[in-house]
């Protein structure tokens, strides 16, 4: 019985070795490589320009976040929730947030509601220009979309900040609501930003999407078809640029994004090419959302008078609360024994998951491909190794 | 630097002028105003370095991205000739270390500033590369990076802004400004006996081997009531 | 035609190279250390003890060394011993107060939980982060008189905020007082309903309530 | 999608021999669990991956849960006839048990194509020292991969049939499995200017014992000058 009935192999890369074909060539990339995107090691074994084998190497950024949340007060780790993905800190805090109230049972005010929408999409702004400025990076382009892409960035960040208190470890949500109430202004400002967002991405597109260069770099490079895909657990834009309709906006409709009117961009081919155009979509999608939520927003407190900050204790019981981050399904499995302090928490990391099929991705191709496959896929190391 | 002039208007070496201390800064800024740059040789040597620091370009984690960001157009590290983040440490000057620094990511580190040509700098950016911040605690964080490589500046902050990276690259140039050619109170990259590399750690069965390097760190006794 | 995307690029950074001269939104660079670091209101980086007087800091801690920061803190690095007498503070009741507290900014992680979970609005963010130093062991554990920060250092950098929780603490205060002079007033009024009130109101202390 | 008991009479029917137990979950979730025999596990996997009412084509989550060896005490109140003839007394008796120890392993399966889920999977260990194999779901859920390497790493629990079981978070020479309840961290507690708990107490034996006065001001409020 084969235990992979439905399921494609990868490229056949065969080794050959006579007198005319040299020695395999192992070369170790990282963990401290330019392209690596952090502390993250492959170990490539190349014939000739062709990887034959590559192995992912990991635990050079594991800095335990798990043992320290399970000594630590539910409402401690929750700062600790921002430096696992250090990008998308308010998408994070939520998922965690999300997590402790379906094991407590916690009800969420509706304007909080909305204003976590508004910052779980602004973060996918953040995160998603930025892969983009890092894919490019990796393809040769040397900073320039970069810089672009962090001029747009640093306008959200000061959003962020005057909200929140720091540019990017947040620290925003709270089991039971969001800890503070942006005012009026506020509110014009990132109404403001959202609406000159397209004309950014149109900026972007023009000088990126057409180029012939890219085309040739990322389309039909690092393929994935989606039996495979689902197989290995992948999630996010990485799973969509597949074609696999999987988006848990959707399909859990967690928060009040059923509420919202937005489609989920899949793609046909499963490339890098895909992989990029996800992104740029699901950028459009994010400003139709915050459209939608800046419109509807209501009034009303942004926390439940009934929630605790201090001396929280759930009862004992297990839960596992997931939703769409940027980078894909980000999961917090929580059990309680009734103590402050979680029994068992665990991070689901879609960054580290997504990098499963890394090695049939990149096999055939060359190592400046594998650097552009990395790119596509996403990762933060914060999160790989937590 | 429009008009260099590296002597003296009496013909003596200027470092010779600057060491009997016979023209004080105030003079010297006057006679700049006056188009006549004064300088020593030390001082060119220190100008020219402090303003010309090329970092390596490795990010651990959180404040490596506040590290790209002050090299991004808004904070724009240039202004500051230190944007030159170079992929290799043989070309490097400074490391940042910019993030949490692993037990498994330690050896690396000091291999890679052991690889690093003199003189060398390093700025620890951020509670994690001082001391392991929020996650020293943990089983896989090392304390703080100056447990095997001498740390010059330390920028607390979590992240730091890049605004404080900045700052701490400033007071690095100071430093470097400030540092004599000969003497005993020369550089340390000039002192014949100072060491330029430290022993790499070993992976052991429980923790690093050693866990820390005796010769470059000692924590201050701190008594507390037991 | 092949290149007419790279062209099309191409476009874009030269639109943006020579708008990077004279158009505002590309013209993005901030002179760090000639113009200050613009900073909004809610910035935090790390933590200071406000005090309700500027010349004796150490005596007008709003601080009562009560321990909940030290123990909510997630990455640890409140240090606090209490003190072993008591001072009177802003309404005159007796309180403990830090002999030491200590904050190592080495390990804090600004996360603001300190404040949050602070009932006595003694520590607050401050918005200082030009803080490097040279010596991590010195120059990064801060005691007790680097901590403390008048009242009018908060009200300077968080107006908003500060305002609101002096209107609170002076509401307060004056409920104390109020209390206080009628528990006053009904102790005299019982046994000997001739003598005035002997205790007087204790006097809120200077810089406190209103700038 | 059916409910979690059906799943699991469905599963009996098909597998006389497994065992099969619902684990109730108490909280306010209520997601509860199957707990599976090691045995069967992998036909169960392949069974619910493949059957055309579940297909449960996508394993999100892996995680391994340490339950050290607990000492519970159970009361029992008896009444207890006096022999002097009076009315009966109640007596509590406690018992001490000891509950022995496992390891976990917790899959936590969804389906994509039918968009429904979750249903969770149990596997247990016989103890924490030396029963701490179980079957690897890896050729079942290729997305289980990465997750069990983990779990062995930090956990030690062994997954037979692993394609390439090794550590992935810390180095191959590490010799513990630093997730569990039990385990101590190496002793690198020489600076410790804020410490409390137990890192206090670690920090302790770092503390020189010539200067340490027995309850006198410490050096950092000296450093801070007289108390006023």
């Amino acid at each position: 019985m084969s235990l992979f009935p439905n399921m494609a192999v990868g490229p056949t890369v065969r080794a050959v070795h006579d007198e005319f074909h040299g020695d395999l060539l192992e070369v170790s990339m990282g963990p401290q490589h330019p392209s690596t995107h952090g502390v993250f090691r492959m170990v490539v074994t190349l014939d000739g320009e062709q990887i034959v084998k590559l192995k992912p190497v990991f635990g050079y950024l594991h800095r335990n976040h798990e043992k320290i949340a399970e000594s630590t007060s539910y409402l401690g780790s929750m700062p600790y929730t921002d430096r696992l993905d250090y990008l998308c800190s308010m998408s994070t805090n939520w998922a965690y947030a999300l997590a402790v109230e379906k094991l407590s049972g916690q009800a969420v005010p509706d304007r909080a509601q909305y204003l976590r929408i508004v910052m779980a999409e602004l973060t996918r702004l953040v995160n998603h220009s930025c892969l983009v400025g890092f894919l490019f990076n990796d393809l040769g382009t040397s900073f320039t979309p970069l810089l672009y892409a962090f001029r747009e960035r640093e306008k959200i960040l000061d959003l962020f900040e005057s909200l929140s208190g720091s540019r990017m470890m947040c620290n925003y949500q709270r089991f039971g609501g969001c800890r503070v109430d942006p005012s009026p202004e506020w509110l014009a400002a990132a109404q403001a930003l959202v609406d000159n967002f397209p004309r950014f991405l149109d900026e972007y597109e023009t000088m990126l999407t057409g180029n012939e260069i890219m085309l040739a770099r990322t389309q039909g490079v690092g393929r994935l078809d989606p039996a495979h895909a689902v197989n290995a657990g992948l999630t996010g834009p990485v799973l969509r640029a597949c074609g696999v309709d999987y988006d848990l906006r959707k399909v859990d409709g967690y928060g009040f994004y059923p509420r919202f009117d937005f489609r989920v961009p899949l793609g046909a081919h499963g490339d890098t090419y895909d992989r990029y155009m996800m992104r740029i979509l699901e950028m459009r999608e994010s400003v139709k959302i915050l459209q939608q939520a800046f419109r509807d927003l209501p009034a009303g407190p942004v926390m439940d008078p009934k929630a605790k900050l201090r001396g929280f204790r759930p009862k004992a019981g297990e839960a596992y609360g997931r939703l769409e981050g940027p980078k894909g399904e980000l999961g917090f499995y929580l059990i309680s024994d009734g103590s402050p302090n979680p029994w068992r928490y665990r991070v689901r990391p879609p960054s580290l998951i997504n990098l499963t099929l890394l090695e049939e991705m990149c096999l055939g191709h060359t190592v400046a491909d594998a650097v552009v496959i990395l790119g596509s896929i996403d990762i933060v190391l914060g999160e790989v190794d937590r | 630097m429009s008009e260099p002039n590296p002597t003296s208007a009496a013909g003596l070496p200027s470092e010779a002028l600057a060491k009997e201390g016979n023209i004080s800064a105030a003079e010297r800024e006057d006679l700049r105003r006056h188009g006549i740059l004064l300088t020593s040789l030390e001082e060119l040597y220190g100008w020219g370095r402090s303003n010309s620091i090329w970092p390596l370009q490795f990010g651990l984690a959180c404040c490596a991205i506040e590290m790209i960001a002050a090299a991004t157009a808004r904070f724009d590290i240039a202004r500051f000739g230190a944007e030159i983040f170079r992929p290799s440490p043989r070309q490097a000057d400074l490391m940042i270390v910019s993030g949490t620094v692993t037990k498994k990511m330690a050896p690396q580190v000091v291999r890679l500033w052991n690889q690093m040509p003199e003189p060398k700098y390093c700025i620890a950016m951020g509670a994690c590369a001082i001391s392991g911040g929020p996650f020293k605690q943990g089983y896989n964080v090392l304390k703080g990076i100056d447990r095997f490589i001498p740390v010059d500046i330390y920028i607390p902050g979590c992240p730091p802004r890049p605004e404080a990276l900045l700052h701490g690259l400033t007071q690095l140039q100071e430093k470097i400004r400030s540092e004599k050619i000969s003497g005993p109170q020369a550089a340390r990259h000039l002192q014949p006996d100072a060491a330029s590399e430290f022993p790499v750690p070993d992976y052991g069965a429980h923790d690093l081997q050693p866990p820390s390097n005796p010769d470059i760190f000692t924590a201050p006794v701190l008594p507390r009531k037991a | 035609m092949l290149g007419s995307g790279i062209l099309k690029g191409l476009g874009v950074t030269a639109k943006n190279f020579v708008g990077s001269y004279h158009d505002p939104a590309r013209m993005v660079t901030e002179e760090y250390p000639d113009t200050p670091a613009r900073l909004p209101e809610a910035y935090r980086n790390f933590p200071f003890l406000v005090t309700e007087n500027a010349t004796d800091p150490m005596g007008t801690l709003r601080c009562v060394a009560c321990q909940i920061c030290e123990k909510e803190c997630p990455p640890q690095c409140i240090y606090i011993e209490k003190s072993k007498d008591k001072k009177p503070d802003a309404t005159g009741k007796p309180q403990l107060y830090p002999a030491v507290f200590a904050i190592d900014t080495a390990v804090c992680m600004s996360c603001q939980i300190c404040v949050e979970v602070c009932p006595f609005d003694a520590i607050k963010m401050d918005h200082v982060f030009a803080v490097a130093a040279t010596n991590r062991f010195e120059g990064l554990l801060l005691n007790r008189e680097q901590l403390a920060k008048p009242n009018s250092y908060f009200q300077q950098i968080r107006p908003a905020e500060a305002g609101e929780v002096d209107t609170r603490l002076a509401a307060e205060r004056s409920a104390a007082e109020e209390k206080a002079r009628a528990a006053a007033a009904a102790k005299a009024a019982a046994p000997k309903p001739a003598a005035p009130a002997a205790t007087p109101a204790p006097k809120p202390a200077e810089g406190g309530a209103t700038p | 999608m059916e409910s979690l008991e059906q799943i699991r009479d469905r599963l009996l029917a098909r597998f006389p021999a497994a065992k099969v137990e619902l684990v109730v979950n108490p909280g306010t979730a209520a997601e509860h669990a199957l707990l599976l025999d090691a045995a069967h596990a992998r036909d169960i996997a392949l069974f619910l991956r493949d059957d055309p009412a579940l297909r449960l084509d996508y394993c999100s989550n892996v995680t391994g849960v340490d339950w050290p060896e607990r000492e519970i005490v159970d009361t029992v109140k008896k009444s207890v006839p006096d022999p002097a003839g009076g009315p009966a007394k109640v007596v509590e008796e406690k018992s001490k048990r000891i509950q022995p120890g496992c390891l976990e392993a917790v899959y936590h399966l969804y389906s994509m194509a039918l968009k429904h889920g979750p249903v969770i999977l149990r596997l247990r260990t016989g103890n924490r020292t030396d029963q701490v194999t179980l079957p690897s779901l890896t050729p079942v859920w290729r997305a289980a991969d990465f997750q069990e390497r983990e779990i062995f790493d930090l956990y030690g629990i062994v997954f037979s049939g692993h394609p390439d079981l090794r550590r992935i978070l810390m180095w191959d020479e590490f010799k513990d499995h630093p997730m569990r309840k039990d385990y101590v961290a190496p002793d690198d507690f020489e600076w410790e200017p804020t410490p409390h708990g137990e890192v206090h107490e670690r920090a302790k034996a770092h503390y020189p014992p010539a200067v340490q006065p027995p309850d006198g001001p410490s050096v950092a409020s000296a450093k801070e000058g007289p108390a006023p």
